[in-house]
């Protein structure tokens, strides 16, 4: 499909419903193996965007791109806030001006954001982080020809596959052997995010 | 849940203007953030050294602003770090011309939005330096993980930065002393009952009347062991060997000492454990300089205690004994 | 039961050996008691102030001893007034030759030991006044009855009189100051978690998750009332109103403030009594000259805080900002 | 029958004994109206007299009062301790040098050490404290031709009767009506104190 403002802007958007939706859910896996405040941060974060989203229209994606990540940054604060806000930041860098996206586009700024969260957390894959949905999803799908569904999946997959993995960064990190069993809160969110991108896809396209 | 509050989303707000109300002569909100500064910020001619993380720790860290300690102190919601833009603030709010160190303790969150807020001011012009505090010996040390916590042995840095930045030093000598302080303070921590983030509405963990938890951080999360109760010559007895494992103390040494309770632990048993614990430090022949006791890095009503221990040289001794004002730490 | 201890008989010793290993340089033990004294006591020709009562209360009473404000402090068992024979020996510790003023919480055991002392000293030829504080309004102030307890606006004693002793005043001149400050100070506490006595092993009541005890002594004991948990607002305004009914206080008038914890407080949560309290004194138009906020009266590991006020005049507002050097409470 | 010194250490090491096994209940009617310390302090008080009688014999019972009530003094501490221990302090001066008493004259030594309880509380009859036992009980027996077993009784339903009252006096005056319906602390040890008294007459009597 093509890409406007106004179709990210209701991806985002069922984004945040899903955030608010699964608040405790991801508090609680943050409980388990961090701070317990994950779904705190996020809906915090999302119900700001919501906000912008009330006073504000965009006419390109990378000026929508820009925005949220200055929200995401100001708003969701701990460790999640300023790596979804500068993954936001470089996806507004590479969407540049154009005023559509194509999904081959799309998914090239999600790369580019997929490498800012790398950056800025210093992870990799294995280390039961966010970054084990962002980067093998990444990788799977280049963006030409996606198939929605297996896309949708695969995030849930990797989500679950955190579950197993033994914590080398972040805050679960903390916790030794005793972060197995439990799946990466940021990871659950990050599903979250490539899901209602899916799903818009699919409703949209 | 169970907490003398109004509104949760208010709650750090509250707690904010609640602090600034009782100490009016000392500190300041700067306006529409969450930064507290001294009420003379900002200091012309003198290194601003500011700190913060999430709340929830207080009288970390808007407890901590004052002559000889900190000059702001950015306070996130409750166990979240603050964002680039809050620090920036304080920054900005303390920057009387000889730049600004930021105490970031080790943790992600904090480190990320603490350098970016760097980045935003060096950006404007302001020289800034940072140190991360990272002296939890209950987590392993290795260069494949973030690596160790930043807890209670932070106040220790606040402590001696602080002074040496009062004292005149230039930014790059009160980074340095600050590194010096992290090198050699180590601590490790334990409790009793979890805590209830006000958001979250209960506790982080259950712990069975016969249970604790060994190598607590200070975010309510559980610790790297769950244990059964001991009496405190056993629990001092873990933290001691832990620490001590980790910076091979020597008879002779002269130490400072911190017995730190976690926010709803009674000042007896701290001193309990501070009987228990100076007799072990006796028996290494360790020279106790300073002990400080009481409740400085809390984790909300976690009930349990951290233990640290700060190596001294000259200039850590001395600035440790400088003066400092602020509303919970006075020397 | 869940605390940091070993011993249950010997937690009192082991308490006041942690206190005084932390704190060398302020404060020494009187031998085969339970007695903590000034460093230098007794200061030749200075009135000596002492306090004390039941332990569990810290850092009341030896936390307050040091410069300015008591020389010495007995601590009994747990929650149980000291026994004469311990009060007798603070005296004898203390008494620089301008004899010794007894500040006594007004309980029956206290009033009665610290009499008990207080003629054994007089037949030593040792001067002794008393004072006894009653500023709990939760209680009736009635005839018939022993009255009203002595709660944390005793800190204000403390402080003022010590002050006043260390500025030189006659006995007389420091007893009836704190009589003064006795009159003029009225608190009121309420609890949201009860604590247990060390050695009877279980809580002293409980509470349901959606309540609260209004009228909280600092004995562990159940309060004059229980209610439906409330926000801090309506707290802070029951505290109020009942301590306003009886000081009847007016607009203009300066206040001191402080919002005490119990013990297992985050200190969040008082800032956030604070901000709410502040609020209502302002509506009141009253002048806070100064605001204490912290843990000074506890009652083991209770949650929940007593707010006190104490009318001012320039006596007491002179000795009240004036120098003190404890380990509890620094001015 | 006659007192000698030893009788009296019998007496009071039985009073000891049921301060031992009496203490949990002592505390917890002491948590309910008071600070929950009873049962401990005057176990201390007893524990510590008990010592006394292993070191030290006495030759008259005026010398044991008054050896027990420097231990109580010093012991017991809180407001049971001054109490019991200025009763035993009013009952060695009654007790003087006799080597032994009568029924009439220890009845007159705890007579004296009612009085020393009503001067130092300040108490009076009807005010839930110990008082509501020792008054009415040492008004009723006066001494001659004592019924040891009424005298038990008695003592028992004197405790008994405190449940119903109001305190004025004492900790648990500071809960106002909420007092009413708990047996008095004091009066329980009270109890214990002459029914140990009764029983030993009824044994060597
Ligand atoms: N170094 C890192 N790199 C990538 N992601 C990380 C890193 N550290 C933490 N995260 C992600 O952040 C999530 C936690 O976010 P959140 O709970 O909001 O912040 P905090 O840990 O500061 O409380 C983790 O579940 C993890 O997915
Ligand atoms: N003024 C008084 N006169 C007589 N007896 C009193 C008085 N006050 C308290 N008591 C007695 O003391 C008992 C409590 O003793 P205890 O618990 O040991 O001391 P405290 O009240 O100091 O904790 C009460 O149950 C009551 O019988
Ligand atoms: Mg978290
Ligand atoms: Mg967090
Ligand atoms: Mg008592
Ligand atoms: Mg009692």
């Amino acid at each position: 499909m093509t890409w406007t403002a106004e179709d990210i802007q209701h991806w985002l958007k069922q984004f945040a419903d899903q955030i608010h939706e699964h608040k405790d859910e991801l508090t609680d896996l943050d409980q388990k193996i961090g701070d317990g405040d994950h779904g705190i941060n996020m809906a915090r974060g999302v119900k700001e965007m919501n906000k912008l989203f009330d006073e504000k229209t965009f006419a390109t994606p990378g000026e929508l791109f820009k925005a949220v990540a200055m929200v995401y940054i100001g708003k969701i604060g701990g460790a999640s806030g300023p790596l979804y806000g500068s993954a936001m930041m470089k996806m507004a860098s590479s969407a540049g001006t154009q005023e559509t996206l194509s999904d081959k586009e799309l998914i090239d700024a999600l790369k580019a954001g997929k490498t800012a969260i790398e950056q800025r957390g210093k992870a990799s894959v294995g280390e039961k982080t966010m970054v084990d949905v962002w980067v093998p999803l990444l990788q799977k799908f280049d963006g030409s020809d996606v198939d929605w569904n297996a896309f949708s999946d695969e995030a849930d997959e990797l989500k679950a596959k955190t579950k197993e993995m033994h914590a080398k960064k972040g805050r679960a990190a903390y916790l030794g052997a005793r972060s197995v069993g439990h799946i990466d809160p940021g990871s659950a969110s990050s599903a979250l995010f490539f899901q209602t991108l899916a799903a818009t896809a699919r409703e949209r396209g | 849940m169970k907490k003398l509050m109004n509104d949760v989303d208010q709650i750090v707000d509250e707690m904010l203007n609640g602090m600034v109300a009782a100490h009016p002569q000392a500190l300041k909100r700067v306006d529409g953030t969450t930064v507290v500064v001294r009420k003379d910020a900002p200091v012309n001619g003198k290194v601003g050294v500011v700190s913060g993380g999430g709340s929830g720790h207080e009288p970390a860290h808007g407890g901590f602003v004052g002559k000889g300690m900190l000059d702001g102190a950015i306070a996130g919601e409750v166990f979240t770090s603050p964002t680039p833009d809050q620090v920036f603030e304080a920054i900005k709010a303390v920057d009387g011309g000889a730049g600004v160190l930021l105490v970031i303790k080790n943790y992600t969150g904090d480190v990320m939005n603490f350098e970016m807020a760097g980045e935003m001011a060096e950006a404007e012009g302001i020289s800034v330096k940072q140190v991360v505090v990272n002296d939890d010996v209950a987590v392993e040390d290795s260069s494949f993980t973030s690596g160790r916590r930043g807890i209670a042995g932070t106040i220790f840095v606040h402590k001696i930065a602080g002074a040496a930045a009062e004292d005149g030093k230039s930014l790059d000598e009160v980074q340095q002393i600050a590194e010096g302080v992290i090198k050699n303070v180590k601590s490790m921590g334990m409790s009793l009952h979890p805590c209830t983030v006000p958001a979250a509405g209960k506790p982080g963990f259950e712990l069975d009347d016969n249970e604790m938890e060994i190598g607590t951080g200070i975010h309510g999360e559980p610790g790297t062991e769950r244990t059964a109760l001991k009496p405190a010559k056993e629990i001092a007895q873990i933290l001691f060997d832990k620490i001590h494992e980790d910076m091979k103390l020597e008879s002779g040494e002269e130490i400072a000492v911190m017995i730190n309770g976690l926010g709803a632990t009674p000042l007896m048993e701290l001193y309990v454990m501070n009987h228990t614990v100076a007799d072990i430090l006796k028996q290494h022949g360790l020279h106790v300089t300073e002990t400080i006791v009481g409740e400085y890095m809390t984790s909300l009503e976690m009930a349990g205690a951290s233990l640290s221990i700060l190596r001294l040289d000259e200039t850590r001794k001395k600035y440790l004994a400088a003066e400092a004002d602020t509303t919970a730490f006075k020397r």
